[in-house]
């Protein structure tokens, strides 16, 4: 009789999930990982391929404390390049929202809303690629129970389409990307080269 | 009062005795005969001042983002008004089924400047026939083909039928013919680039910045606007010239794919601006480019609000 | 090759295609297009005089498009037979060659394709392989960036009578390449183009890689991998001899290549797996090891010869383990990669191989074959009384049933594999198989099902895979219920819809119908009408009004011991989890349903008589069963 | 021939160079007249920023970002460009020339492309005069 699936273990639950079904036919043969961008631009410790290692593994502390779980923007360039057909974004997302669901937090910064000048208009929630953003009735002082916009950060990847497509300017980016650092930047190095 | 005020004033006397609307924005009499202004009926024995006629410039449905969600409204509506409501209801301003609207094929708006130009600031009552108006003076009365008073964007009006009304009065009206509402920006569009800027600097430099134009508009219903903003300041709000021209870029602008062409902002303004050559010519494009018109329903999101890999590519040059 | 042109027994016919295979094993009638060369054979001496005058230059095929050939060729120096060919898509017919020729007057543009017929005995097919074009895998830019090439390129590039005599360069510029890589497993092992693996390319690359490294030793070789496999003799110390020798082989599959459009250096982007770090390497020549694929006429020769063709295309022997050399159909054998990827030492094992298989039959004057084969009842066959069917010989996977209306249909005995598709198919019960007749196959479920039928599981397995599966299951110890009953035939096409009425008219609690997975039928199309005839049926009870789950089609190989024992062990709770009343109350409102399919069943020949024989039996073996307790 | 050096905003995606070289040439080694303002995706460029660095006095816009797809966002290229092609459009249509907006798709095989791109760029712009149409009071609104 063949063994009885352990529905506790990480890769079982992972294959689970929607995109995780595959989690197994992973060869380690790295394409993803060189794929993608993450790791040369943003983070060095990026690695996908390690990530489906420690889902496999059952490496569960590992895999929900990796810097890759929660900085895939399932952008899927590597979908399309991997010779087993591993939806390696449905993975890591399998991952994350395991992650998310025993408690952890997104340690990436997302983007923040100003309450008191959003009018709810919805198109960062129409925009936004990651359905990260929604309407949520909230206190706003000054202004009564108003819905605003309001971004889940455990989905919230920061590309700051939102941002871009708020007429009333409500919704930005934090640190070095937010309007005003942005605006800044740009005056800077125009008046200084008017000078 | 006329055969349809008078209709009006019975059907908003209906609605607010039921109380199906706790409140009804409609025109009442003011003290200049050309000048209607909006008024918001609560209780019916009001309704004695009730005016409805060509000279009620305003879009009312500006008003509707500034009651709560939960606010039942009544409203009369022109095809352009039924579109800005629609609209209005896409971008979460209002529940469509808080607003009972009362439809009114429209005849089209006198313009009061063409009026003024024409026969002076002396006339005491303006009326209007079914073609003709005729204006009052305390002397005598001169009647003028309505044709030839209209405001420039009711001129170009498409669909001056409400769309969407849940009490329609009044027969309907022919649709207008698109390609003659085109072809004024489209003769601009084809000036050279140099004059089309010229222009842009004459329009912009009489700009005295009192914001009508946003106060007119019923897609304009920030908190806080984009110029008035503190950090990052994104444009000069000194009466300026570069900070002029930036506004009506930005403010035209935010109208792409919102506007429904109703020419609030240009009756508004007290500069004469034309300002609906900058938002028509983002109305055009959204038709060609994304086969959208603005509040043709209230469901259909604006284009900016997608994207789509087949959009029309002028990514590389 | 010169040596097998040069035996007496051995004609070789060259630029000649098979259009059609008749007849059987011993007797096969072979009909040959031989091409048009335009040059006659009898005349030819291989003086090449006439390539000499051609001025016509086109592609060179052979030296993978690297070099000129004229319209007057020889395909490659080592031909057999040396005999020159006009390639008549390239010639203008400027009749230089002819002048050339002079006297020997071998050049003949008047020759046309002839057609041969041919008596054979045996046919070995070695019919190779082809290679995956990379160019569809834009990732590597093969085609777009030229120092990028392919094995078979490079294999020319390194020959000294290739187009550079030797001379290893790159083909942007001419110069002699500091640093190539290597890159294996392109379009293999890979899901979007060849899920499998192409066997030879881990020793091909680092046979080239070595050979690189002898000829130009300053240059530096990187051999990018996912596994290098070396599974064979001596090929580890090969792989060992490389190391040695300063080649570096880097574990990573390469997303990228990216180049320089100015100097068309290239740069590699890959993981490296044993750094777990993304590297960029500089390369001025990439190399791509591409996968074997199929020729691209396989499937075309495929139904020419009547041989399946397992999942990637390549031809499917009659058993992977036990006669990797045989085409399901007797007297074709397969020698080399036309079967499957091969490196050259298995294809010449396999080539001769196949050589000692087909003299077995050469000289042999009678052939035994397995003796389950179909037989025709003459009198039984409406043909005979001049009615339309013919449904067995369309059954037939192998063709080896003669149809002519007015006549009882006749097995060809020996081209019958005996499947039995042709008897599960016949709807008059006019043909049975040896061995496996409708008599015995009833007798056996009379006997499995003869007391308390309705716990009883009636597996219906086929001889190849499922039957396999549930041997695997047994001696692997897998526990499966003990209520199952099995019942082998040899292909699930054989598993006639009667058997299926039977069981559930004497009561079966549910039946299992098994088969080979699709594509994996030893009878090339089996599986197919046994499927289709299982899934007819399915629908039917499901109109009797059936429980679902007490007939059941599952396909299960021969490896799937696990499989088999999960879907019993299925079926038995499906069993268990109907009330015994509501399954009693069932079985006994479709008995009548059941037994109006089987009214023509007494009239097989034989068939009353065994059951007759088989409740007698089981009288017996009842009353001896209770003497003893 | 107009001969000035003309100013010039790059906006540039963080993903979309994909080799490490142009990255560092981006990066480090941009003339003095190019400046480069790094976004997350070209998603992130408000039509605020364009209009600024044209008041600013900028002489172009270049906008550089991933090709359809290849989006590191999935699609905020995409967003991008139906808002800032409209906008490039608009200002088109009031006077400040739409060449003087360019965007750039970069191809992840496109080595060396974002050099020669803005060479040409600089090259096209220096052939055209200063560009004044929009600018405002040099500084005048930074805070």
């Amino acid at each position: 009789m063949s063994a009885p699936t352990d529905t506790n273990l990480l890769s079982e639950r992972v294959k689970a999930l929607p995109g995780g079904e595959f989690l197994m036919m992973c060869y380690s043969c790295g394409t993803c990982t060189s794929k993608c961008m993450i790791q040369p631009k943003l983070d060095p410790n990026y690695n996908p391929r390690r990530l489906i290692r420690e889902a496999v593994f059952e490496m569960e502390a590992e895999a929900f404390a990796d810097t890759t779980t929660w900085l895939c923007s399932a952008c899927d360039l590597c979908y399309p390049a991997c010779p087993q057909k591993i939806h390696i974004s449905g993975v890591i997302n399998a991952v994350k929202a395991l992650a998310v669901e025993q408690g952890w937090k997104n340690p990436n910064p997302s983007a923040v809303v100003d309450i008191f000048t959003c009018v709810a208009c919805g198109m960062c929630v129409e925009v936004c690629p990651y359905q990260a953003v929604s309407l949520v009735e909230t206190k706003v002082a000054g202004r009564g129970l108003i819905p605003v916009a309001t971004v889940d950060p455990g989905k919230c990847m920061a590309c700051g389409m939102c941002s871009a497509a708020c007429r009333s300017t409500s919704i930005s980016l934090p640190t070095r990307h937010h309007d005003k650092e942005i605006i800044a930047d740009l005056w800077a190095f125009l008046a200084e080269e008017a000078a | 009062m006329t055969d349809l005020e008078s209709k009006l004033t019975a059907e908003i006397a209906n609605l607010l005795d039921d109380k199906k609307v706790d409140v009804f924005i409609a025109f009442k009499k003011a003290e200049s005969p050309l000048h209607p202004q909006p008024a918001f009926f609560t209780e019916s024995n009001q309704l004695g001042d009730f005016v409805y006629n060509s000279l009620c410039q305003n879009n009312l449905a500006a008003f509707i983002p500034r009651y709560p969600l939960s606010a039942r409204i009544g409203m009369v509506v022109r095809g352009c008004e039924n579109r800005a409501v629609n609209h209005l209801v896409v971008e979460k301003q209002h529940a469509r089924e808080n607003i009972f609207m009362i439809g009114v094929p429209c005849e089209g708006l006198v313009d009061w400047h063409k009026l003024v130009n024409r026969f002076g600031e002396e006339m005491i009552a303006v009326d209007e026939a079914k073609d003709e108006i005729m204006i009052s003076y305390r002397d005598r009365q001169i009647r003028a083909p309505r044709q030839e008073l209209l405001h420039d964007s009711c001129l170009r009006c498409v669909h001056p039928n409400p769309l969407s009304a849940d009490v329609t009065i009044g027969e309907l009206k022919p649709e207008g013919d698109p390609t003659l509402a085109r072809t004024e920006v489209a003769a601009f569009s084809a000036l050279d680039n140099a004059a089309r800027h010229a222009w842009f600097r004459k329009e912009a430099e009489r700009c005295i910045r009192c914001y009508a134009c946003r106060e007119a508009c019923p897609m304009c219903y920030c908190t806080e606007c984009f110029v008035d903003h503190g950090v990052p300041r994104w444009t000069e709000s000194t009466v300026s010239p570069a900070g002029m021209r930036a506004w009506h870029i930005v403010r035209a602008f935010h109208q792409a794919g919102r506007c429904v062409s109703c020419g609030a902002c240009e009756r508004a303004c007290p500069m004469d601006i034309k300002m609906t050559y900058l938002t028509e010519k983002l109305n055009e494009d959204m038709r060609t480019k994304y086969q959208f018109e603005c509040g043709m329903d209230d469901k259909t999101q604006p284009p900016f609000a997608a994207f789509n890999l087949d959009d029309k590519n002028r990514f590389e040059l | 090759m010169v040596d097998a042109a040069r035996q007496p027994l051995i004609e070789v016919k060259t630029f000649t295609e098979v259009e059609k295979v008749e007849g059987f094993v011993g007797n096969f009638k072979v009909t040959l297009r031989e091409k048009s060369k335009y040059v006659r054979a009898d005349r030819c001496n291989g003086c090449g005089a006439c390539t000499k005058a051609c001025p016509i230059e086109v592609p060179n095929y052979f030296e993978m498009n690297l070099a000129p050939r004229k319209a007057a060729y020889v395909p490659m120096s080592q031909s057999v037979p040396l005999i020159y060919n006009i390639d008549m898509d390239a010639c203008i017919h400027c009749y230089k060659c002819v002048e050339a020729c002079g006297a020997l007057e071998a050049i003949d543009f008047s020759m046309t394709d002839k057609i041969v017929e041919e008596e054979i005995g045996a046919i070995v097919v070695a019919t190779g392989f082809s290679h995956f074009d990379p160019s569809v895998m834009s990732e590597y830019g093969y085609g777009r960036f030229p120092n990028v090439i392919t094995s078979m390129e490079m294999e020319r590039l390194n020959n000294s009578a290739g187009p550079t005599h030797g001379a290893l360069v790159r083909p942007s510029d001419g110069k002699p390449p500091k640093n190539i890589a290597f890159i294996n497993c392109v379009g293999s092992r890979d899901k979007r183009y060849n899920p499998s693996c192409s066997n030879f390319c881990c020793m091909y690359s680092i046979k080239n890689a070595i050979l690189v490294k002898q000829m130009h030793p300053g240059t530096d070789v990187t051999i990018y991998y996912i596994d290098i496999r070396t599974p064979s003799k001596g090929y580890e110390e090969f792989y060992d001899r490389a190391r040695e020798m300063g080649i570096k082989f880097v574990q990573g599959r390469p997303s990228e290549i990216t180049e320089d459009s100015e100097t068309h250096q290239l740069f590699i982007t890959g993981e490296d797996i044993t750094l777990g770090k993304v590297v960029e390497r500089e390369f001025d020549m990439v190399m791509l090891n591409q996968a074997a694929i199929p020729q691209p006429d396989q499937n075309q020769m495929s139904s020419v010869l009547s041989v399946a063709q397992s999942p990637g295309g390549w031809f499917m022997e009659y058993h992977p383990k036990l006669r990797p050399m045989d085409s399901p159909t007797d007297g074709i054998f397969f020698a080399g990669a036309c079967q499957g990827p091969k490196d050259i030492p298995a294809s010449v094992a396999q080539g001769s191989a196949a050589a000692a298989r087909a003299s077995r039959i050469l000289h042999s004057d009678e052939w035994h074959i397995e003796p389950t084969v179909a037989v025709v009842w003459p009198d039984r066959c409406v043909s005979a009384q001049d009615k339309s069917c013919g449904i067995c010989s369309r059954a037939c996977p192998y063709s080896a049933i003669d149809y002519t209306q007015g006549k009882a249909a006749e097995v060809i005995t020996a081209k019958c594999h005996g499947c039995g598709a042709c008897v599960g198919e016949c709807p008059h019960d006019s043909i049975t198989q040896l061995h496996y007749t409708d008599a015995e196959i009833l007798a056996q479920i009379r006997t499995l099902l003869a007391t308390e039928p309705e716990k009883k599981i009636l597996a219906l397995r086929c001889h190849w895979c499922s039957y396999g599966g549930a041997d695997l299951a047994g001696t692997s110890h897998f526990e499966y219920s003990a209520n199952e009953r099995g019942i082998k035939v040899m292909c699930s096409a054989r598993m006639d819809a009667d058997f299926i009425y039977e069981a559930y008219r004497l009561g079966a609690g549910a039946v299992l119908f098994s088969g080979c997975h699709p594509q994996d039928c030893h009878y090339i199309t089996g599986q197919v009408s046994g499927s289709k005839r299982a899934n007819r049926l399915k629908t039917i009870f499901e109109r009797m009004g059936m429980s679902p789950g007490r007939f059941r089609i599952e396909w299960i190989s021969a490896a799937e011991g696990d499989k088999y024992a999960r879907v019993i062990n299925e079926m038995q709770a499906t069993l268990d989890a109907i009330p015994p009343e509501a399954l009693k109350e069932e079985i006994e409102r479709l008995r009548p349903e059941m037994a109006r399919k089987l009214t023509r069943l007494p009239n097989i020949p034989g068939v009353q008589q065994a059951l007759d024989q088989t409740d007698e039996i089981i009288q017996l073996m009842t009353e001896l069963h209770m003497e003893k307790v | 021939m107009i001969d000035h050096k003309p100013k010039i905003i790059l906006f540039q995606c963080q993903w979309c160079l994909y080799s490490a070289e142009d990255q560092t040439w981006v990066d480090t080694q941009l003339p003095v007249n190019i400046h480069l303002v790094k976004v997350p995706c070209t998603g992130r460029i408000n039509t605020l920023y364009v209009l600024n660095a044209v008041q600013g006095g900028a002489d172009g816009v270049m906008i550089s970002g991933c090709l359809p797809e290849q989006c590191h966002f999935k699609e905020g290229n995409l967003g991008a460009r139906r808002q800032l092609d409209q906008f490039a459009d608009f200002l088109d249509h009031i006077g400040y020339e739409r060449n003087r907006v360019r965007f750039t798709w970069l191809d992840l095989q496109d080595r060396g492309r974002i050099q020669r791109d803005l060479a040409q760029f600089e090259a096209d712009l220096t052939k055209m005069p200063k560009s004044e149409a929009l600018a405002t009071r040099v500084g005048g609104h930074h805070d």
